[in-house]
């Protein structure tokens, strides 16, 4: 009995609320096509959401330390450009170019850590300007439309997997990166830095007085946004290619994704777990569409609005009144852990 | 005064959170009296105001308005503008101004004069100085942006706000609490034109003096609850005093530790000084609480500050257990073991979404040089020897009650063990029971070779405390009294009547 | 009554005057039309030839438009995401509804500001009633509206008069006419939050939603009437891209109008976080978003480099801001330098 | 002063395309006939041949001189298959400078904002000193009013690549059209694939009238066969969005044909059959080079139909032409065949040294710049 209790309150939950989300969604896909939950097709939908769930996690450390990271989908676009202008097919610099855009999507990251902390500037205009800066200067240095290939080891990660798993088939290593970054993000959470990042989102100065480095953590926030940036970059130039279009309005699925996990913006709120959840739930949204073969120019309308119901849902769940506190007659002390 | 009332209230009941804070409370004001309303910090005053004024609403009891033509009648606010249009005017104890306006729009802020319907900033600002005019005030322009202005010039923006609404009644919860003598003044001579006028006044105040200067009858509260209820004439300072504490001073404080002792000094300051504090010499021994006294406004907050880093000393020398440091930012101070717990806690101490775990364990996870596994484990022993009520340590802090954050924010500071600890108005806001037991922790800590400086303004807790206090003056270090000292010592001291001739230039 | 000013009193001597930011960034779009000005010179041309001052003024005002509606609710300390939206189904309402007849001008305007207002007024009710955070809510009704216009339109519809055209080629000498509408509407826009209670209050609503109610302020209606003056722009706006393009243009929200609009408030001056700013500071930003469009355009400088210059220039202006703000909340010093010597 | 031309209410457009059907019966069946139509010209100058050419004198507009001041206003250079075509404009102008023909080559690119291009357009009616203003227009009827003040300036206009609402121009230079492009596709799989078949339709974005005009031809031929179109989806030219989609169809069943309205991303479609382990469909797609090699390098069965990329280089000829007076074509419309699989090898070859997302029918094998100016973009 209080165990279902404890699962009610916890669907009540903001946080709680996209897993729900995502449950009635993957019932619809499920109920439109049985298949789907087959393990190569489940594989495949994995696959697919692995660069959105690892964004995900990269602008929750963001939002959760009170910022935005508007320029991670030209940062996606860059890194896969860079890839394959720089590799242009040989195999042998696959790994000096990978180094290279780690290092390239880690300075994005600084430089937009510190206009925001040192300068400032509102992490929107930053990363808004960002946004503009990579988007021309890539295609300045291309001429306008992405040059030379990516080699066959760089396309390894996002394309292909380990083979012939019984009942999965293929587990794609895109999948198990996902699972490796996704835990590393939820231990940074549970870390040091993860609390003093959460503390700053939620009271910069108290944190700051708490000997807090807030402006590093925060900087630190948009350097792990970097490199998720390169990280799904990286899975996408591999799954897909090449091509002029890539990453265009990332950020804003990202963003989206982030915030239907229950993640405030502004701060101090949410889970890693949950934006990443809130990423698997909007691709399988998009899956759902698929399935339902609802017209392809009405799916930004569903999308808008189930967005839009599932933040006023989730804000309304906030707003209610506290959980009844302990009354002071029954002192229940702190548990002893 | 035999006409009915203006006000009566009549068994308001108030509860946050499942704690109640007022139990069946009577008030009643008459027309054209000032009437005090007294008691503890937390005794609920600023809850029964905010009540009157629309803010919050009671949970039990009627409140009944006889204002302008309409007769009594029962009102029940559940905003603010209902009370104004009522006749009920507040100045409430958090600034209620946006800076970036000027003095005559924040005055008529939701109330613009309008000609055709547009505002009509002329008349806004002949108005504003009409009001200002009428309240004495010479110095204050009407087009002043409020964000340029003293603490006092604020206060008395925020008055003229409740004033220029022609109330019946006007609320005010500590007036004087940022004001300068001269300021009070000020003020007196403003409630006693809006007396003449026929204005009732509901005052809230700590100060004793201005009470008895000022009011005709005095309403004291305890615990949220009614005392008594009196007129001025008929009570002495000394049964006032009586009455809101509800027992002697002496047994409220808790004794000196057996053990505990003076021993090496651990925060020494010479000659420290910034923008705020000048001529700053200082000891606090370990086992040792030293009080600091003063004014608002005195510097008491700064020289915290400057100890700990937030707004360093420019000048003079610190030394912390002997070795000379230089304190720039709270990292340095907190490396080097010292504490502060701040005055606001819920601006400055806490995280207040997060778990009283995570608050709790904030210091420690912040800093490197004070994290580690044997003080994390700690803390959950920590809290319950602080006897915090929560439900348990996932809980969100915001939903604790006021002392009980104070505890969570004391235990975070703990954790990481310091050697010296400054507390910032600790008490403030908290219930009696809290009180009392941070009282006992202060004495703990002192008996655990603590350095403890004690900044509080209610003066019986400094001299209740401490083994020494220093009472500040303007900046300065204006005498050192023993504990124990008479309040009209500090006093003269904080006020500026007794300079200490003996004090080195 | 004497009226000193409290800078005075307060830190016993005056402080140095301070320019007001609006001020700074008039200096500001001068400097830029002065550097601007060189530089074309330097590349042989001139700048400031009638040609390149149309091109210059043109190019205010449809942002002018977009700019001055999100300046409200900017200044509600709110954000307006679905703009492009709003102005690219405004042309195509606009467009259909005049069908290239005359005598339908007046209800295809009155239409464009209805749809556009119950825009705006579905952005208001989800940010107020429904508690969705600004830059969500306005995401999505941008999302339903793409939703619409893709499935609705599947490219131009409507055909717009040609006196409804001059709206968006004539000019007066250099001056065009859009321009001229633009610039009357930003000095309504001026006086409104200047004159009326609504504008007043967006300031306090902006600065501080509590004092604003516990004033008695009205906030929910007050950012309601925010969101739905922006939408309403956005409908102006929609109507000069109708009158631009001769029908309506389904595609004219892939342009990202909406970041550019932002852009140009936040380069005006106004505080991203609200209560501060104003249209006058919008107009400037807007102007020098034109400028350097103009003298990249003259200088042919290649579209991809303008994004960066663009990106740059943004980034670098608000930071001088921010600098400006940073000593605001500095506390009073009581010791300064003749503190110590005394 | 006003720049409108105005008080010319259209009436030729009116009627047109005020709806939101984007299939004209009559244009579908000439631009399928102009397929068959042998052009006028040299084979080997593609980019000057024409199609039932309407001869028009120009004298008129013959200014002596040359050294002639060109302005073009350029859409975008935001899709591969304009950056190809506008590096081939650059080569061309630089030969025809060299020559004497062209002072002056002065651009402005609108970034795909129609708003933004009118603007541009007027920029260059105000200055006065362009000799000829060649116009790429980003929407078609959008640009229409400031085309038509263009022309009204009284210079010679030339538009190219989509056109406007106007016949205004001096010459209007275009490839056969979408319903061509797509009805080559759709024939293609029509005829390489049994009865009862499925197509998947992959495009870029609604609204985009070229775009729609291929999607109309194909579903006016779809429709008269008996293949099953399993859906029609919008992938935004992202690689990766192709590739989620093609790969969501494959779970559900088999896909036997593919057949999209551009090239890019193509080899993300072919990608996503190879992981999946289905065999190869029966493909369409374009001219560019990424796909041309995977369709070499997997052997499949597939056509790439042509957009003329070469149509970059004849808007400046023709206004160097017109300039000097001679006859050019009122409507020049330019050849435009798919690559099939006999001529693979030949292109393949011919773009050796081309990066990927360069367009095999660029045209521009014979300009000085080449191969560097294409390859090091
Ligand atoms: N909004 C609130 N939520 C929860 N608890 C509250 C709230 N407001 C006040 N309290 C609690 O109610 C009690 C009474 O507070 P109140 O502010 O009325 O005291 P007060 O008499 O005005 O004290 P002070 O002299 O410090 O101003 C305190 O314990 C306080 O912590
Ligand atoms: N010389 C001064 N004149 C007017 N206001 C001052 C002056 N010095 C400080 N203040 C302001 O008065 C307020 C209280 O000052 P401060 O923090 O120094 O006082 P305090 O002694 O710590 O008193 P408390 O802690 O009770 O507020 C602050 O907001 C500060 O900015
Ligand atoms: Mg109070
Ligand atoms: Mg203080």
């Amino acid at each position: 009995m209080t165990r279902f209790r404890d699962l009610i309150a916890k669907a009540a939950n903001p946080t709680g609320t996209v897993f729900i989300l995502l449950a009635l969604i993957l019932v619809g896909v499920f109920a439109m096509n049985p298949g789907f939950f087959e393990g190569p097709s489940l594989m495949a939908f994995l696959k697919q959401a692995a660069p959105l769930v690892i964004l995900a996690a990269g602008q929750y450390f963001v939002i959760v330390s009170g910022n935005f990271d508007l320029s991670v989908g030209a940062l996606v676009g860059a890194q896969v450009v860079i890839a394959a202008r720089l590799i242009d097919g040989e195999e042998s610099r696959t790994l000096p170019v990978i180094l290279a855009m780690i290092a390239f999507g880690v300075a994005v990251g600084l430089v937009n850590g510190l206009i925001t902390t040192v300068l400032k500037v509102q992490s929107f205009i930053t990363t808004l300007g960002m946004l503009l800066v990579l988007y021309g200067a890539i295609r300045l240095w291309t001429g306008g439309a992405p040059t030379g290939s990516l080699s066959e080891a760089f396309r390894q990660a996002g394309r292909f997997g380990i083979e012939d798993v019984p009942v999965l088939g293929q587990v794609p290593w895109a999948l198990l990166i996902m699972i490796g970054l996704g835990a590393g993000a939820i231990a940074l959470m549970r870390s040091r830095f993860g609390r003093v990042l959460m503390a700053s989102g939620d009271n910069e100065r108290a944190a700051a007085l708490s000997g807090a480095r807030v402006d590093a953590a925060r900087t630190a926030a948009f350097v792990l946004s970097g490199l998720s940036a390169t990280v799904a970059g990286i899975l996408i130039g591999g799954y897909a290619g090449v091509s002029a279009q890539v990453g265009d309005g990332l950020e804003f699925t990202v963003i989206t994704a982030v915030v239907l996990g229950g993640v405030v913006l502004g701060g101090g709120r949410g889970t890693v777990l949950a934006a990443m959840a809130g990423a698997l739930t909007i691709e399988a949204l998009f899956t759902l569409f698929n399935q339902m073969a609802l017209p392809a120019t009405l799916r930004p309308t569903v999308q808008g609005a189930i967005l839009i119901a599932a933040v006023a849902y989730a804000a309304r769940q906030r707003a209610r009144p506290a959980p009844a506190p302990a009354t002071p007659t029954a002192t229940a002390t702190a548990t002893p852990s | 005064m035999s006409e009915t009332p203006l006000l009566s209230m009549r068994g308001i009941g108030k509860s946050f959170l499942g704690v109640p804070v007022l139990h069946g409370v009577d008030l009643t004001i008459e027309q054209g009296e000032v009437h005090a309303l007294v008691g503890e910090n937390g005794a609920g005053k600023s809850t029964l105001m905010k009540i009157l004024a629309g803010v919050h609403s009671a949970d039990a009891g009627t409140v009944e308005l006889n204002t302008g033509e309409s007769g009594g009648r029962m009102v029940s606010f559940t905003h603010p503008l209902q009370a104004q249009h009522a006749g009920v005017a507040s100045v409430f104890q958090e600034f209620n101004l946006l800076p970036e306006l000027s003095v005559a729009e924040n005055v008529h802020l939701g109330r613009e004069p309008r000609r055709r319907g547009l505002i009509d900033r002329r008349a806004m600002a002949e108005r504003t100085a009409e009001v200002l005019a009428d309240l004495g005030v010479e110095d204050l322009a009407p087009t002043a942006k409020v964000g340029s202005l003293s603490v006092a010039h604020q206060q008395i923006t925020e008055i003229a706000k409740a004033v220029s609404q022609g109330a019946d009644l006007i609320c005010m919860d500590e007036p004087t609490a940022a004001l300068a003598d001269a300021e009070v003044e000020l003020l007196y001579r403003l409630v006693r034109r809006l007396k003449e006028r026929g204005v009732s006044v509901l005052y809230v105040s700590h100060r004793l003096k201005e009470i008895f200067d000022l009011c005709d009858r005095i309403t004291v509260l305890k615990d949220g609850r009614l005392v008594q209820c009196a007129d001025t004439a008929d009570i002495t300072p000394d049964d006032l005093v009586t009455a809101m504490v509800g027992r002697r001073i002496e047994a409220v404080f808790p004794e000196r530790l057996e053990g505990t002792a003076a021993g090496e000094v651990r925060l020494e300051v010479r000659g420290g000084g910034n923008a705020w504090v000048d001529g700053i010499d200082l000891d606090v021994r370990a086992g040792e609480i030293v009080g600091l006294a003063g004014l608002q406004g005195s510097g008491r907050t700064e020289i915290a500050e400057a100890v700990f880093g937030i707004a360093p000393f420019t000048r003079g020398t610190v030394k912390v257990d002997g070795k000379p440091i230089r304190i720039t930012r709270p990292r340095k101070a907190i490396g080097a073991g010292i504490a502060l717990v701040t005055e606001d806690r819920k601006a400055q101490g806490l995280a207040l979404r997060q778990s009283v775990r995570a608050n709790a364990r904030m210091v420690l996870d912040a800093n490197a040089r004070v994290h580690s596994r044997k003080r994390l484990n700690r803390i959950p022993g920590l809290l319950s020897s602080l006897d915090l009520v929560a439900r348990g340590e996932d809980q969100e802090v915001r939903y604790l009650s006021g002392g009980n954050q104070q505890k969570v924010v004391v235990a975070k500071w703990l954790a990481a063990e310091p050697g010296v600890i400054v507390l910032d108005e600790p008490t403030r806001g908290i219930d009696v029971g809290a009180k009392h037991k941070l009282y006992s922790v202060i004495r703990e800590l002192a008996a655990e070779g603590l350095a403890v400086l004690l900044i509080a303004s209610e003066l019986i807790e400094v001299i209740g405390l401490a083994d020494r206090i220093v009472v500040l003056h303007d900046g300065r270090i204006a005498g050192e009294l023993p504990g124990g000292a008479t309040e009209q010592d500090v006093m003269a001291y904080a006020t500026g009547r007794r300079a200490e001739e003996s004090r080195p230039a | 009554m004497t009226l000193l000013a409290p800078e005075r009193d307060r830190a016993g001597r005056r402080p140095a005057r301070r320019l007001s930011t609006t001020a700074l960034i008039y200096l500001a779009l001068v400097g830029v039309l002065a550097l601007g000005g060189a530089a074309v010179a330097l590349d042989g041309g001139n700048l400031f030839a009638t040609a390149n001052l149309v091109d210059m003024l043109t190019r205010t005002s449809l942002t002018g438009f977009l700019a001055i509606g999100m300046t409200f609710v900017i200044l509600c300390r709110s954000l307006d995401l679905s703009v492009g939206y709003v102005a690219a189904l405004s042309s195509l309402v606009a467009a259909t509804t005049m069908d290239g007849q005359p005598g339908n001008i007046p209800v295809a305007i009155g239409l464009v500001l209805l749809v556009s207002g119950l825009i705006g007024a579905a952005n208001g009710a989800f940010v107020t009633v429904l508690g969705v955070n600004p830059f969500i809510a306005t995401l999505g009704t941008g999302l339903i509206l793409k939703g619409y216009l893709d499935t609705q339109y599947k490219g131009p519809a409507g055909d717009v008069p040609a006196v409804f055209q001059q709206f968006g080629y004539t000019r007066i000498a250099f001056i065009p006419v859009s321009t001229v509408v633009m610039l009357v509407l930003a000095a309504a826009a001026v006086w409104f939050l200047r004159s009326t209670r609504t504008g007043h209050h967006m300031y306090a609503v902006g600065g501080d939603v509590d004092v604003a109610r516990m004033s008695g302020i009205r906030t929910k209606g007050v950012l309601l009437a925010a969101h739905v003056l922006c939408a309403m722009f956005a409908g102006v706006a929609g109507l000069l891209l109708a009158a631009r393009f001769g029908t309506g243009s389904a595609e004219a929200y892939t342009n990202l109008y909406e970041l550019d609009a932002i852009a140009a408030v936040v380069l005006g001056g106004t505080l991203l976080l609200g209560g501060r700013g104003g249209v006058a500071g919008t107009v400037a930003g807007v102007a020098i978003l034109a400028v350097l469009d103009t003298v990249f355009n003259v200088m042919q400088v290649d579209p991809f480099a303008k994004d960066v210059l663009r990106g740059a220039v943004i980034i670098t202006a608000v930071a001088l801001y921010a600098r400006r703000q940073l000593d605001r909340t500095a506390r009073r010093p009581r010791f300064t330098l003749e503190g110590r010597l005394r | 002063t006003t720049d409108t031309p105005a008080d010319t209410p259209d009436e030729e457009t009116t009627a047109a395309e005020s709806g939101d059907e984007w299939f004209v019966q009559a244009d579908y069946d000439e631009q399928l006939a102009q397929r068959d139509i042998e052009p006028e010209g040299d084979p080997n100058t593609p980019w000057l041949q024409a199609i039932e050419p309407e001869w028009i004198d120009t004298t008129e507009y013959a200014k002596e001189g040359g050294d002639a001041t060109l302005c073009f206003s350029n859409a975008s250079v935001s899709n591969p298959w304009r950056v190809t075509g506008w590096i081939t404009m650059q080569q061309q102008v630089e030969v025809l400078q060299e020559s004497g023909q062209i002072g002056e080559f002065r651009v402005s690119d609108a970034g795909d904002d129609d708003d933004q291009q009118i603007s541009d357009i007027q920029a260059f009616i105000d200055a006065g000193d362009c000799d000829s203003i060649i116009i790429s227009p980003s929407t078609t009827a959008t640009l229409t009013p400031a085309v038509e003040a263009a022309c009204a300036s009284g210079v010679p206009v030339v538009v190219f690549d989509r056109g406007v609402n106007t016949d205004c121009a001096v010459t209007f230079i275009h490839p056969i059209g979408g319903y061509a492009f797509g009805a080559d596709a759709a024939e293609f799989l029509v005829d390489n694939l049994e009865p009862g078949s499925t197509v998947l339709a992959l495009r870029i974005l609604p609204g985009v009238d070229v775009l729609e005009n291929r999607w109309a031809a194909a579903e006016q031929i779809f429709g008269d066969s008996e293949l099953e179109i399993l859906g029609n989806e919008f992938t935004g030219g992202d690689a990766a969005e192709i590739k989620n989609i093609v790969s969501q169809y494959l779970e559900r069943g088999e896909v036997d044909g593919i057949w999209m309205d551009a090239g890019d991303g193509a080899v993300a479609a072919i990608e996503a059959f190879e992981d999946a382990g289905q065999p190869y469909p029966v493909m369409t797609g374009e001219d560019e080079l990424s796909f041309m090699r995977k369709w070499e390098e997997t052997g499949m069965t597939a056509l790439a139909p042509v957009y003329s990329n070469f149509q970059w280089r004849t808007p400046v000829i023709a206004a160097t032409m017109i300039l000097a007076g001679e006859q050019v074509p009122s409507e020049w419309v330019l050849p435009q065949d798919p690559i099939t699989e006999a001529e693979l090898g030949d292109y393949l070859e011919r773009n050796a040294d081309m990066p990927s997302l360069h367009y095999a029918k660029f045209g521009g094998e014979d300009l000085p710049g080449f191969p560097d100016a294409w390859r090091d973009r």
